[in-house]
């Protein structure tokens, strides 16, 4: 029964020189509750980091991603983790779909030692080297000419991965991505430009920052879709049909995802200065990606509602299993300071602390030495 | 009375937009958001779209416009959300607007600030923590100025946005919020400090502490509990990082024969560093009963944990001991 | 007779996003007979400081403009000197055209005091600050914020000034551009766009280095023109074109100049390797702006091949006094070394020289100070 | 035999090419036309479209490119035209190379190396002579690397091309033609000179040299004079900037009580201040007769004129007399 297909409908995508994928999405009962159960997990682990930041417990920036979780869950469904990713610093829910523990997601949020990258990244610098992601990026458009060189990589190497670099509404305008497009073009880099569309930059809605909102058609000599971003079934398709076209060799290629935040741009910001409420909960009524899903997955009888409810239930409190393990865990150990500034750093090397006294490794004058 | 250093750069531009309609300022979110940091809070309901201006992310671009801006003698005011994004504009900083002046055989004048905080601020991690004043302080054809108080943030960037030089303001978040006490002359409309000159916020006799911006709290902390174990510190505010003002450090250097510098900034070829080149330059080296120390940021890049972070950062502790070690008490 | 009208008939514009304008030019003896002599002029001080380069009065970088210089002075017959204008490190004849004289430019070229940037700028930093040119850039992209900046002047302060950003094929590619234009077109700065697509950025031909390499076409949502570069009276009429349009407040435009560099790129470049003799020679037989026009001035009867050679013989020996003038000027003094660092400097501010005991200005702490 | 640093930067990039099939080189003009400086001459035909990479003039893309391909495991050898141009990538430099190691916590290696003529040329003013040895060396996360000879250059470049860090490399236009003698094993295919240790050039005990790149041979010119005037220079060759040889420079000074620091980019917080800084925390410091003295370039932008690019810059002249002055020969 699990593996029974189904047929369902999404919405058309707008197209930009190419075809159009098919809007009829094959999928079956054990997909469809495994998407659910990852929307539902990132749902459920942005509300944690949201409940921990409130409480102190997390500092310093922290993007929170709840309404857009079917561009990621939908991306991940096409692709295999040979594939590269790269995003920005609202990376949580990526570095969870690319294979770690919501509880490491935590304590790096945490700032403990047990985090993904040991406490010294933070929200916007998670990475799952061993899966290919690539993080977590703090600097605007930054990972749009890195994801290119991630898909030089893969045809360099002729891997046949692709890569996927993700940036918003407000980075669609960086002079890099320009750069990067004219040169994926120039050499047929296997890369799909993603632009996660929420329809602001912060306090800025797109019209504001963006001549150009088609941002579907910002390659210009690049093909590109326009995507239903609250849907993970449309999400998916969209996300196949580009990465077969970069793996048969057509070089790069562009996405939109039309899709909303529902948190502030970071905690700090309340997000209902420039968006009124009404909004963001007209959003929330109509086309909640994980209200959405469970809503395909009882229409087409694939869960019932108790079924449906467990998940949610275990979901729920493996979060709260999570979080408390994180808050358990210890901060990095004082050592850490000092330790990866340079890959292969010898132990002893000198690296200077805030006062001489306070400085790591030896002073190589040491009369004698 | 008091006034924050977000109040005094929220007042300063506020004057000077009123003084001279060709002030204006640009920036990401400096708008309708009222500023990131919200020091441009009312701004742009007094002003308009016209002098208030929202940009896209593109710190390349709008600081290249600002810039153009300015060769055709506006006075721009550009906003860096924080100055680490400013690296996507530098070139246009250092080529376009500080060797201007200079290629053009004194043709043309770019009367520009560039603005915004500077350095680490709380749990931002490497790449939104890097302090940038030893870069501009490198470069010839920029003055650089770094606030610390209220008063300095008023009277420095009043001073700033008459220069008709491109002046890189070095703000930073941690003080937006820190009240200050401030005299009533402060909050006149034509009072400006002088770029170019340090000050003495605490005069001492044992050691003298030269730092800027936030360093300077915590020299004046430390300072203050180093005299109740009997050392007495002198504390220069350097406001202003190039022009360099030689003249006030080697003085009270040559009165307490002992320094030590403070900033957050990492420490290789930093200010401090060119702190104690000025001392083997001048007369104070001379009268130095001690060798410089430098407390600094770590040389590393910026952790996100808590403890490592406050590892990486100069504290208290850190200037209180190098004290002790320049005045041999330890 | 030197103001009769006469029509001349250029090649069509290719258009994007407008209509084309008027292809029937009318102009007078007088006029074209000033844009010989400007056109001609331009092309002896190039030879001019090509033969200095080479007899070692010029060093470092020297890129020369011959074979462009229709572009130069089309737009400046459809100009006034209240319109800005910007370039790159090819500025010799735009600051011919913006007013200078050959003498101070050949002095300028030569380090000498008397030179436009006192010897201080070379060859890439010619500035016309009076007559609203710019310079003279040596960054490839930089003017062309820049240039959007000027326009943000013109329209703050609403003096009817349109601003003129030229640009090569190669600089095309860089991210400002697209920055710059997106805020143009948001905030409708009276800015023109020239892309002098002299069809090689250093030695790489434009399909190597653009993706997209119809530049006219490159502002996407902005209008563009392509235009005959290697016609003054196309070019005049193109300028003029997109600079009512900028005035009429509708924002951004757009024009590619077909043209052609003859030399290298600079003094260095043999320019040879990566075309061959027979295009460039194939491009000064079919196209050459100069002889072009000379052939117009003659088909139309606006001039006898008396007075054009007149003219030349006039020109080419203002070009050698010009020079020999120049090359009797005065280096610079040395104390210009310190000078022009800051605006207002005090006379007496301390500048540290290559050693202490070089330095400018004096040392505050002088006991007593 | 002799080599240039040319040809000895041409051979160590394509030994490294042809031992490791993960090297690639890109960057402007690299390959058809062989280099604007002709490093990379020959590169192309040998290696072909696929690792010898012509890129458009957009140095912020194609480096970011290039750390994109080098977080895949690959080793690209970025080039730019001069460092001057990158300013435009610099984001790129510090915060996608320099940083990302330690913000992953050890999970990203980046083995990139940055590369290009750095500092002042020959007439080519204020935009194209910019040296970015402090800015660089200021970064920890960067190893930081400035060859003087061609030994130095082919060592250097073959064990940074194989370090798994981010490393700048920075050459020198007027070296490039500088013929160098050469022993045998400089020609052998695993040369490799170890990043992070300097070289004393000339051995000397009455003062130490400090400098790098371009400023070794001025040194070594002006050690040479001032021998004749019976004044021994001990000349150190830092090679590398970052991490810095603490060790050989505060041991020569131990020995000789004197220093001079010799570079041709700009005073403030550059390399020589931080030359100081290191004696201020050394042992050395007790041992110095004469405060140190720095040649620097002058403190100005880049002027295009002969006579006042040869002020700018330091000249043997400058040295000899800094020399004299801390021996007190003046
Ligand atoms: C170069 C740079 N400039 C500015 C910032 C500050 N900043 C961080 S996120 C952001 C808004 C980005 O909006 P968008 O690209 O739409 O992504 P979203 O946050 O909506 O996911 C800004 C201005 C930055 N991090 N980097
Ligand atoms: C940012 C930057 N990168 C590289 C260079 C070196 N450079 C100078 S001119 C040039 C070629 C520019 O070609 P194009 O834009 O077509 O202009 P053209 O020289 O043909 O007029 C290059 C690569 C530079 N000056 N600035
Ligand atoms: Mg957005
Ligand atoms: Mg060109």
């Amino acid at each position: 029964k699990a593996r029974v297909p189904v047929s369902i409908e999404v919405v058309p995508f707008e197209t930009y020189m190419c075809e159009a994928p098919s809007t009829t999405v094959v999928t079956n009962r054990a997909e469809m509750l495994g998407y659910y159960e990852q929307m539902y997990t990132m749902r459920r682990m942005e509300l944690g980091a949201d409940a921990l930041y409130k409480s102190k417990h997390i500092r310093g920036f922290c993007h929170l991603y709840d309404g857009q979780e079917a561009v990621c869950v939908g991306m991940e469904a096409a692709l295999t983790w040979k594939d590269s990713i790269i995003t920005a610093y609202r990376d949580h829910c990526y570095q969870l779909s690319r294979g770690d523990t919501p509880a490491t997601i935590f304590a790096e949020l945490m700032g403990r030692a047990t985090g993904c990258a040991k406490g010294k990244g933070g929200s916007m610098h998670m990475y799952m080297a061993k899966n290919n992601f690539f993080g977590g990026n703090g600097i605007v458009g930054a990972q749009q000419p890195l994801g290119a060189g991630l898909a030089f990589a893969h045809l360099y190497r002729g891997d046949g991965g692709v890569a996927f670099a993700l940036y918003g509404d407000g980075a669609a305008n960086q002079g890099q991505l320009f750069e990067g497009m004219n040169m994926a073009a120039l050499w047929k880099l296997p890369i799909v430009f993603v632009c996660e569309n929420n329809q602001y930059g912060m306090g800025t809605a797109k019209a504001r920052s963006s001549a150009n909102t088609d941002y579907y058609k910002r390659g210009v000599y690049i093909a590109g879709l326009k995507v239903d971003g609250m849907s993970v079934l449309a999400v998916r398709q969209a996300v196949a049909f580009a990465a077969d076209r970069c793996r048969a060799g057509n070089g790069p290629f562009v996405l939109e995802m039309d899709t909303y935040r529902y948190h502030g741009h970071s905690m700090s910001d309340p997000g209902v200065t420039y968006r009124d409420r009404e909004e963001v909960s007209g959003v929330r009524r109509a086309r909640d990606p994980v209200e959405g899903l469970k809503n395909l997955l009882l229409k087409h009888n694939l869960a019932t509602p108790e079924e449906i409810k467990a998940l949610e239930t275990r979901t729920r409190k493996e979060m709260d299993v999570a979080v408390e393990a994180a808050k358990k865990d210890p901060a990095p150990p004082l050592s850490e300071l000092y330790k990866d500034v340079y890959c292969r750093q010898s132990p002893d090397m000198f690296i200077r602390g805030a006062d001489l006294a306070s400085s790591h490794g030896s002073v190589d004058w040491a009369p004698g030495s | 009375t008091t006034m924050t250093v977000r109040d005094a750069l929220n007042s300063a531009i506020d004057d000077e937009m009123a003084r001279d309609g060709d002030v204006f300022i640009l920036g990401e979110e400096v708008a309708q958001y009222q500023g990131a940091y919200k020091i441009t809070k009312g701004l742009w309901e007094k002003y308009g779209d016209k002098r208030v201006i929202d940009t896209p992310i593109t710190e390349a671009g709008f600081a290249g416009i600002a810039i153009g801006a300015a060769f055709h003698k506006l006075r721009p005011i550009c906003e860096f959300m924080t100055f680490n994004f400013s690296m996507q504009a530098i070139d246009h900083i250092l080529n376009s607007a500080g060797k201007m002046y200079y290629m053009s055989g004194g043709q043309f004048k770019v009367p520009i600030v560039f603005r915004g905080p500077n350095g680490a601020a709380a749990g931002v991690a490497a790449q939104h923590s890097q302090c940038f004043a030893a870069w501009f302080g490198h470069c010839p054809g920029l003055k650089v100025v770094a606030p610390y108080s209220a008063e300095d943030a008023r009277g420095l960037l009043k001073a700033a946005i008459r220069d008709d030089n491109p002046v890189v303001f070095l703000e930073n978040e941690m003080l937006y919020g820190m009240e200050f006490p401030i005299s009533a002359d402060v909050l006149d409309k034509d009072f400006m400090l002088p770029i170019g000159k340090a000050k003495i916020e605490r005069e001492g006799t044992d050691v003298t502490i030269v730092s800027y911006s936030r360093g300077v709290h915590k020299a004046l902390e430390a300072a203050e509990e180093l005299a109740a174990q009997g050392v007495s510190c002198e504390v220069i505010n350097l406001r202003t990082i190039r022009p360099l003002d030689r003249g006030t450090i080697v003085k009270s250097i040559m009165k307490t024969n002992r320094v030590v510098t403070v900033e957050e900034g990492w420490p290789q070829s930093g200010i401090g560093a060119e702190i104690g080149a000025v001392v083997y330059e001048s007369e104070a080296f001379d009268y130095l009963d001690a060798p410089l120390e430098r407390v600094t940021g770590a040389d590393v890049p910026m952790p996100y944990a808590e403890n490592l972070e406050t590892l990486a950062l100069p504290q208290k502790s850190n200037i209180i001991s190098a004290v002790q070690r320049v005045c041999y008490r330890k």
